[in-house]
């Protein structure tokens, strides 16, 4: 059973989910996970082998040869695509059935294989022309699924911004294709580090692929879009579509030759990104919304660790770069993982409850205990912590970045700072999950909707539960994982094939096991102990505090605001207060939210001006005929001095 | 020959300026026909020898832009009952420089461009820049519906003083049809305004706009 | 065998001296204020009292409550480990652990303060947004340390940061730690254990609603934190791995006790500072860390 | 013969439209002549004629390069239409059918002339012929739009009929005996005289760009495309258009010949990349969906200008736009005018929720727009990477630059209008009435159609075609 295959079998799969979405969800619902299956062994078994598969049929689409292959970084993409997808499929067969949403159900499903389809393609695109289709198409796919409840005006602003953005980032992918194409002679796609003049093209497919990871100042479409979407809908759109982003950037950097400053603005954006993302996060009182800053955040530390590998590759020592290649990598994986699982959660939470909104919610671990202590794994894995996957990504970056220090190399200064900021952004991260699952499922309900609420059912728990357990197993058993990030490394930088283990992950595995393993034995002992002592259950200590109520609980906003106030250069938050006067205040409130300060200050002014301009354009249009001729004679005249000026030869 | 062609031509000129500086309508429609008549009876003088199909296309075009087409719209001013004058966008004295102005730069224009030694003499090409130049100035100017009309009537008369330079090289077939064509384009024209007339019970052009962004 | 022998002896050490610091601290406290103070083993005492006592719970409480206490002990526990003693290295050293150490540490705060939110407290939830913000900044701090420690030392093991001296700079360093340790053991100027106004408390009012066996683990984990933050400093700027094994113990434990007492003289004679003035204190010991590191840099490049 | 039964077959159903007595089967004869028509086209495709020496009209590569997808528009449009005047049977179509047939025989002609005249008398023709279908719907409106097309079309058709006696004077002069066909004038080559060569370019470029709707000459575009009903608009945009392209496609032939060269394309790129502007600034806010295909014509006039400037793959890839484009808008005009009909209104601020009052066209609206604005796999897409390509090949940055910025900002304009206009919440208004357009499969296949005909020619470009566009390409600039 060749990749090749195996690939067949799940396109197959794929599209006949499309075909049944509208008459049978059964049909799809088994088609869809045969196809997410069959890509997952496809893409185990190419790294496993380390053979690449390459598959040149001669039959032609839109005047260009397909060209599929799988190499390493194919493969490593096409896993988490996988995974996530089997598990959305799942989760929405549940989440989002013909009987809560009837008209927009059957629809999301054929869309959604139309992602997962074409996201797949992209992967395994080597063809710059079908790589550029299946892009545009998988954009659009995304477009349709964001925009699933078209009746409110926000889902809809969101998912036009979402389009709008993606065009631009496509007229820049245009480019991008059109002058590799123009310059390298043809479509197809491959190593060609030895033309240097292609360089500068790594400029516009920053751009191009930045907007669509997520970058910090060019994320304005991420947070409503991810906000918006139906759940499983921003699981993958967050855990897979912006690591296409990434996938592009990697594809690139790998096959074409890059600038010299490369490397170092993609830190720079990278570092950007990781603590600006995590302090939006922390403003914001929508639990999608916060999830999807988190997002900026992530991406920033994968870009941290891809940008240092490719300062790296630029002096030729692969070393540490490929310390931070591996963990970003590794990043790219656990992302995915912890990203989806914790939307999936807060889809669960916006099932039961019906809103986002942090500040109405509150323990919900009584009424919800799966999604509460999955969602709070979820937290643990995100905010970095041992003994979870999200560390050890991290933590291959931090060597890396370590190793470039004590190397006194080129980046060393650079290492120093991007170190730093790692540190913060974990902290941040930290807290800013404290706050989540604090508020969200801890405490006392603080209204009556987190109240009257029921845990979901199996198809929507057990994805979660896939997800944890893959996010526990690469925390604690991180070597298994290694080969997968060596395939795809070689296929980053054939220099970086077969390199020793550069980090001593069986010993981190086995810590981390220890620790696991010794929290839950300390957890059930001091239970025991507990139960030995007696309990005996009163109400929280007020202070004597008479009337104490649920809505006294810290809230999400209060909970932020030391750190919130450090960031309000950039965050910009909007406060409204009316706070207590006279000796017996009657009315005090305080309201506090956190805009999208780069789409507020920089491109909506910019949008009203083009539209002013627009506007006074149109006035031309005016219904005069008169005029009509006038400009009739005006373009004659101007015709006239342009071929007599540039002279008749 | 290229003498009394050359009058012609002149009166023909004097005629696109008469209609950019009349006030009236029917004293426009009247200076195009006339400029027509005249037009049309220049192939004639042209054609050294006597051809029957040049006399047919001289008879045609008389009869066309002399007598069908300023009837034509005599009757739709007469079915607007509107009054008579012209309202200018641009006045008429402005117009009028404007029209000597492009009567100038038609001249220089015609002296800059090479021509065959048969037609050095005549004024025909700086003639027809000129009347087409007037046909524009009407166009742009003027408000009423016939008057503009009036005005695509002396661009295209314009045109025809430009064919008269291949006349004897084309064949006659295209003449014919170019010929047709302008015929049925003002035909056209006609019946539009006069629809339109119905339709906003006014031939000023300024009520329509309700076309606009 | 001999492996497991030591890693219970260290335990063992560990966890036993672990409650002396805070005894000695306020033993030297209430000599300075002139009174007689508590005994030293005071907090030894209070443990095992603590043991022994029934549970009240919150009705508010999730398990969180029980475990979250549990999960930090073991944590704290397991970073120990990973700190070196001396010459005699750390039971359990590997590249990176340097980092692992860090975040340990981070994991035990986030049991912590989960474990406190559970309780829905208004009071707690103030402590613990107090508790993770400075930790921001003490964790640019540390890590700011370590950078330093990697510099000099060129690795990321902490048996091999620790071992040689913090040569030039190691004042800034020694100082920049010592803010990071007030700051993460909420000693004053950050926070005032012994105060009893919750509005003014940090890590005390986490731990309002904890009694018996988990007040006990956290109380025991925060003394062992301040050990274990306490040697880290005294390691990082004392040539330890030069001596012999006895000598480094030694040294070790004298400066270790000086710690403790520079710690008692602060508090005595320090008042805590308002609370919009910590960050400004934190920064200033990232800052002394981030002078170490720079001259460290300087000292690698010659 | 074939070419001459092109012609011929068309006009000849026009007479019997014009005598046939019975308005309810008289549009049949629209799709019998369309099937006709096409047959003979694509024969002619298949297998192209000698082309008779200094012969006045001929199916030529050129012709052969575009007329078989005016003959496929009009087929499809026709099925529509017979549909569209069941629906519309309160008014007389005999002018109308009529019309149409006789505006397909002067393409034909049009698009198959190879004397100067000729071509201008048929182009002429043709927009004559065009105004008893923009009043089909006989309001105030539509007349006022067909005076202005008739009085800004007439201007500029004008300007042509003086650049060509220009041309014709420049070979005149430079000692021709006055033969006006294109091959005559191609070989005649540097001997024309420059100064008329340069006028008669400006004159008709101003003139053939006016019938294109080049700015600043498209004035007329708006209101036409506005107040026609919407098959009438599918072919104004991707016939009468097309044979404007066609014929300035032909002049630069000549003096690209001559020497003009680089003035041509100077000319045509400023043009070209000014009328994408013009359009991107007019689509960005213009609340009236059937203007707004308007001006996404003039916006791919000038990507047809631009793409006619960028040397023989640019040419070739223009010739393939006007494919793509021609049939995309098809749908799009078509699925416009049934969403006009349901709504009974085109501006945003009256028009809302379509996707629940007439979904099947809503929907195709939606695809068109996402065809139309190059999102693949539709054609546009592949025909304007090329260009772009063209444009990169030959060195423009800039002018490709431009082209991309222009692309992006009608993209905002028309996505912005169009998903107000599907999904935006029905005004209060519009529910009251509740007018429901029963969507028959009359009014919708045809739209289905050319979103096929436009994936195909996309996806699995045939190979015939390519050869003919390159053919066109190869003789309208020789490549040394």
């Amino acid at each position: 059973m060749t990749p090749g295959w195996l690939l067949l079998i799940a396109g197959v799969g794929l599209v006949a989910g499309i075909f049944s979405a509208f008459k049978s969800p059964r049909v799809w619902l088994a088609a869809t996970l045969a196809g997410a299956v069959a890509v997952f062994v496809a893409a185990v078994c190419m790294l496993a082998s380390g053979v690449p598969w390459n598959w040149q049929p001669d039959f032609v689409i839109g005047g260009e040869k397909l060209h599929l292959q799988l190499d390493g970084i194919s493969a490593f993409f096409l896993i988490l695509l996988s995974v996530l997808g089997g598990a959305g499929t799942l989760y929405s067969s549940e989440y989002w059935t013909d009987k809560n949403h009837p008209a927009s159900a059957p629809a999301g499903r054929a869309w959604w294989n139309g992602l997962l389809l074409n996201m797949g393609l992209v992967l395994v695109c080597a063809n710059g022309l079908h790589f550029l289709i299946a892009w545009e198409i998988f954009t659009v796919c995304a477009y349709f699924l964001i925009t699933r409840e078209r009746q409110r005006p926000t889902a809809r602003a969101a998912g036009w911004l979402y389009l709008a953005a993606s065009h631009v980032a496509m007229i820049f992918l245009f480019a991008f294709f059109a002058l590799l194409a123009a310059r390298a002679g043809s479509w197809e796609l491959g190593p060609m580090r030895e033309h240097s003049e292609l360089a500068p093209l790594f400029w516009l497919a920053l751009v191009g692929f930045g907007i669509k990871a997520g970058i910090f100042p060019l994320h304005i479409w991420l947070p409503s879009a991810h906000a918006n979407a139906p759940s499983h809908v921003s699981a993958i759109l967050s855990g897979m579509a912006i690591k296409m982003g990434i996938y592009g950037l990697v594809r690139f950097t790998g096959w074409l030759p890059t600038p010299d400053s490369a490397g170092w603005v993609v830190a720079a954006l990278g570092v950007i990104s990781a603590v600006l993302g995590v302090a939006f996060a922390l403003g914001q009182h929508d639990l999608k919304r916060l999830l999807a800053y988190h997002s900026v955040e992530n991406i920033g530390i994968i870009l941290i660790g891809l940008g240092f590998a490719m300062i790296a590759a630029a002096h030729g020592n692969a070393a540490w770069g490929q310390l931070a290649l591996a963990g970003a990598l590794l990043h790219v994986w656990n992302h995915g993982l912890f990203k989806a699982l914790l939307f999936l959660g807060a889809g669960s939470v916006l099932h039961a409850t019906g809103t986002r909104e942090m500040s109405r919610l509150g323990g919900l671990w009584r009424a919800l205990p799966w999604t509460a202590s999955l969602f709070a794994l979820g937290a643990t894995a995100i905010a970095g912590l041992p003994p979870l996957n999200g560390f050890v990504s991290e933590w291959l970056v931090y060597l890396g970045l370590f190793d470039a220090i004590s190397a006194h190399g080129p980046a060393a200064f650079a290492a120093i700072f991007a170190a730093i900021a790692l540190g913060l952004t974990g902290a941040l991260a930290l807290a800013c999950f404290v706050k989540v699952c604090g508020v969200v499922f801890l405490g006392l309900p603080r209204s009556e909707i987190a109240e009257h609420v029921h845990e979901c059912g199996w198809r929507m728990r057990l994805p979660m539960l896939v997800l944890g357990a893959a996010c526990v197993t690469i925390g604690l058993a991180p070597i298994l994982f290694w080969p997968a990030l060596a395939t795809a490394s070689a296929a980053w930088q054939p220099e970086l094939a077969n390199v020793t283990l550069p980090a001593p992950l069986v010993t981190l595995g086995a810590f981390h096991l220890a620790l696991a393993a010794l929290v839950i034995l300390a957890g059930i002992f001091l239970w025991r102990r507990v139960q030995h002592n007696g309990v005996s259950r009163t109400g929280t200590w007020d202070c004597g505090y008479a009337a104490p109520t649920a809505r006294m609980q810290y809230t999400a906003g209060s909970f932020a605001g030391i750190i919130t106030g450090w960031f309000d250069w950039i965050l910009r938050p909007q406060r409204h207060a009316h706070l207590p006067k006279k000796l017996f205040p009657a009315q005090a409130d305080f309201e506090e939210h956190t805009p999208e300060t780069v789409l507020e200050n920089v491109v909506e002014p910019t949008a009203s001006l083009v539209m002013r301009v627009s506007t006074t354009v149109r006035q031309l249009q005016h219904g005069r005929v008169q005029s009509y001729i006038f400009y009739l004679l005006l373009g004659l005249v101007a015709l006239a001095i342009l071929a007599v000026m540039g002279g008749t030869k | 020959m290229s003498g009394t062609m050359n009058l012609l031509i002149g009166l023909a000129m004097g005629f696109s300026l008469l209609a950019l500086a009349s006030s009236r309508l029917p004293s426009v429609i009247r200076a195009a026909a006339f400029q027509g008549m005249i037009l049309g009876t220049l192939p004639l003088l042209l054609e050294e020898k006597f051809h029957w199909l040049v006399v047919a296309v001289a008879i045609g075009t008389i009869t066309v832009k002399g007598f069908i087409i300023p009837n034509l719209l005599r009757r739709a001013l007469r079915a607007a009952n509107i009054d008579r004058e012209v309202e200018p966008l641009i006045g008429f004295v402005p117009s009028l420089l404007l029209g000597a102005a492009a009567i100038i730069g038609a001249a220089a224009l015609g002296s800059e461009l090479p021509l065959r030694p048969e037609h050095a003499k005549t004024l025909l090409v700086p003639g027809s820049f000129a009347t087409v130049v007037c046909g524009f100035i009407l166009l742009m100017a003027r408000t009423k519906a016939i008057s503009q009309v009036c005005g695509y009537l002396i661009l295209e008369n314009g045109i025809y003083l430009f064919g008269l330079l291949l006349i004897n090289t084309t064949p006659l077939l295209v003449e014919a049809g170019i010929l047709l064509d302008l015929t049925v384009a003002v035909f056209v024209i006609g019946i539009i305004v006069d629809r339109i007339q119905r339709e906003f019970d006014t031939l000023d052009t300024r009520k329509l706009t309700s076309l606009r962004e | 065998m001999i492996v497991a022998l030591d890693i219970i002896l260290r335990l063992a050490a560990w966890l036993l001296l672990a409650p002396l610091l805070p005894g000695i601290i306020n033993k030297v406290k209430a000599w300075v204020a002139g009174r007689r103070g508590p005994p030293v083993l005071q907090l030894y005492f209070d443990l095992a009292k603590l043991w022994r006592k029934s549970v009240v719970l919150s009705t508010a409480v999730s398990p969180a409550h029980v475990a979250g206490p549990a999960a930090a002990w073991i944590a704290i526990i397991t970073a120990a480990l990973l700190l070196p003693v001396g010459p005699a290295g750390a039971s359990c050293s590997f590249r990176g652990d340097a980092l692992l150490f860090v975040y340990l540490l981070a994991f035990a705060r986030f049991c912590i303060v989960l474990a406190a939110l559970d309780t829905g407290s208004a009071f707690e939830g103030m402590g613990v947004a107090r508790e993770v913000s400075y930790a921001v900044l003490a964790e640019a701090a540390i890590i700011t340390a370590l950078l330093t420690l990697c510099v000099q030392s060129g690795s990321v093991s902490l048996a091999t940061m620790l071992a040689p001296s913090a040569g030039a700079g190691a004042a800034l360093l020694a100082a920049g730690l010592f803010g990071v340790l007030l700051a993460e053991n909420c000693r004053v100027p950050f926070d005032d254990p012994n105060t009893h106004l919750e509005l003014t408390m940090i890590h005390e009012v986490m731990v309002l609603d904890h009694s018996g066996p988990p007040l006990a683990a956290i109380l025991h984990g925060a003394s062992l934190k301040l050990l274990l933050f306490a040697v880290l400093l005294t390691e990082a700027v004392l040539p330890l791995g030069k001596l012999s094994l006895l000598q480094a113990i030694g040294a070790l434990v004298a400066s270790v006790f000086v710690v403790a007492i520079a710690i008692g003289l602060v508090e005595s004679l320090l008042a805590r500072l308002a609370f919009r003035r910590v960050p400004l204190l934190l920064t200033t010991a990232f800052l002394f860390c981030l002078f170490a590191l720079l001259v460290a840099w300087k000292g690698g490049r010659l | 013969m074939k070419e001459i039964l092109l012609i011929a077959l068309p006009l000849i159903f026009a007479a019997a439209a014009f005598a046939w007595p019975s308005e309810r089967t008289r549009p049949w004869l629209l799709p019998v002549a369309g099937v006709l028509h096409s047959v003979l086209a694509l024969w002619l495709l298949i297998d192209p004629p000698l082309l008779a020496a200094n012969a006045w009209f001929g199916f030529d590569p050129l012709a052969r390069a575009v007329l078989p997808m005016v003959s496929l528009l009009f087929l499809v449009c026709s099925i529509y239409g017979v549909a569209y005047l069941q629906i519309r049977a309160e008014r007389k179509n005999r002018i109308f059918v009529t019309a149409l047939l006789v505006m397909l025989g002067l393409l034909s002609l049009a698009l198959q002339a190879q004397n100067l005249g000729l071509l201008w008398v048929a182009a002429e023709a043709t927009t004559l012929v065009t105004v008893p279908l923009l009043h089909f719907n006989g309001t105030a409106r539509a007349f006022e739009a067909s005076w202005k097309y008739l009085l800004v079309g007439g201007t500029g058709i004008a300007l042509s009929l003086l650049g060509s006696f220009c041309l014709g004077y420049a070979s005149l002069h430079g000692g021709s005996s006055g033969d006006l066909t294109f091959t005559a004038l191609v070989a005649q080559g540097a001997a024309l005289t420059r100064p008329w060569l340069v006028t008669a370019w400006v004159l008709l470029l101003a003139g053939y760009g006016t019938k294109m709707g080049l700015a600043p000459m498209h004035t007329w575009k708006p209101d036409a495309y506005g107040e026609a009903p919407g098959m009438v608009g599918a072919l104004l945009a991707g016939g009468t258009t097309t044979m404007a392209f066609v014929a300035i496609l032909r002049v630069k032939q000549v003096v690209d010949a001559a020497g003009g060269g680089a003035m041509t394309e100077r000319t045509l790129l400023a043009f070209g990349l000014f009328s994408m502007l013009v359009a991107a600034l007019f689509l960005l806010t213009t609340p009236d969906f059937k203007r707004m295909l308007a001006y996404s014509s003039v916006e791919h006039m000038g990507i047809l200008a631009v793409g006619a400037a960028l040397g023989g793959a640019g040419i070739a890839a223009a010739l393939f736009h006007v494919w793509t484009n021609g049939l995309t808008k098809g749908a799009l005009f078509l699925s416009a005018g049934n969403i006009r009909r349901a709504a009974g209104a085109q501006t945003e601020d009256k028009v809302a929720g379509m996707a629940w009052r007439s979904p099947a066209s809503a929907r195709i609206f939606v695809v068109g727009i996402l065809a139309v604005t190059a999102c693949p796999p539709f054609g546009v897409f592949f025909s304007e990477l090329k260009i772009i390509l063209a444009g990169f090949q030959t060195n423009n940055f800039f002018a490709a630059t431009a082209f991309l910025g222009c692309l992006l900002f009608a993209f905002f304009g028309m996505s912005r209008l169009v998903f107000a206009i599907v999904d935006g919440r029905p005004r209060a208004a519009a529910r009251a009435t509740g007018k429901q357009l029963r969507e028959t499969p009359g009014v919708i296949v045809p739209p289905l159609l050319f979103l096929a005909l436009s994936l195909w020619l996309g996806l699995a470009t045939p190979p015939l075609l390519r050869e003919a566009w390159n053919a066109a390409a190869n003789i309208l600039l020789p490549t040394p």
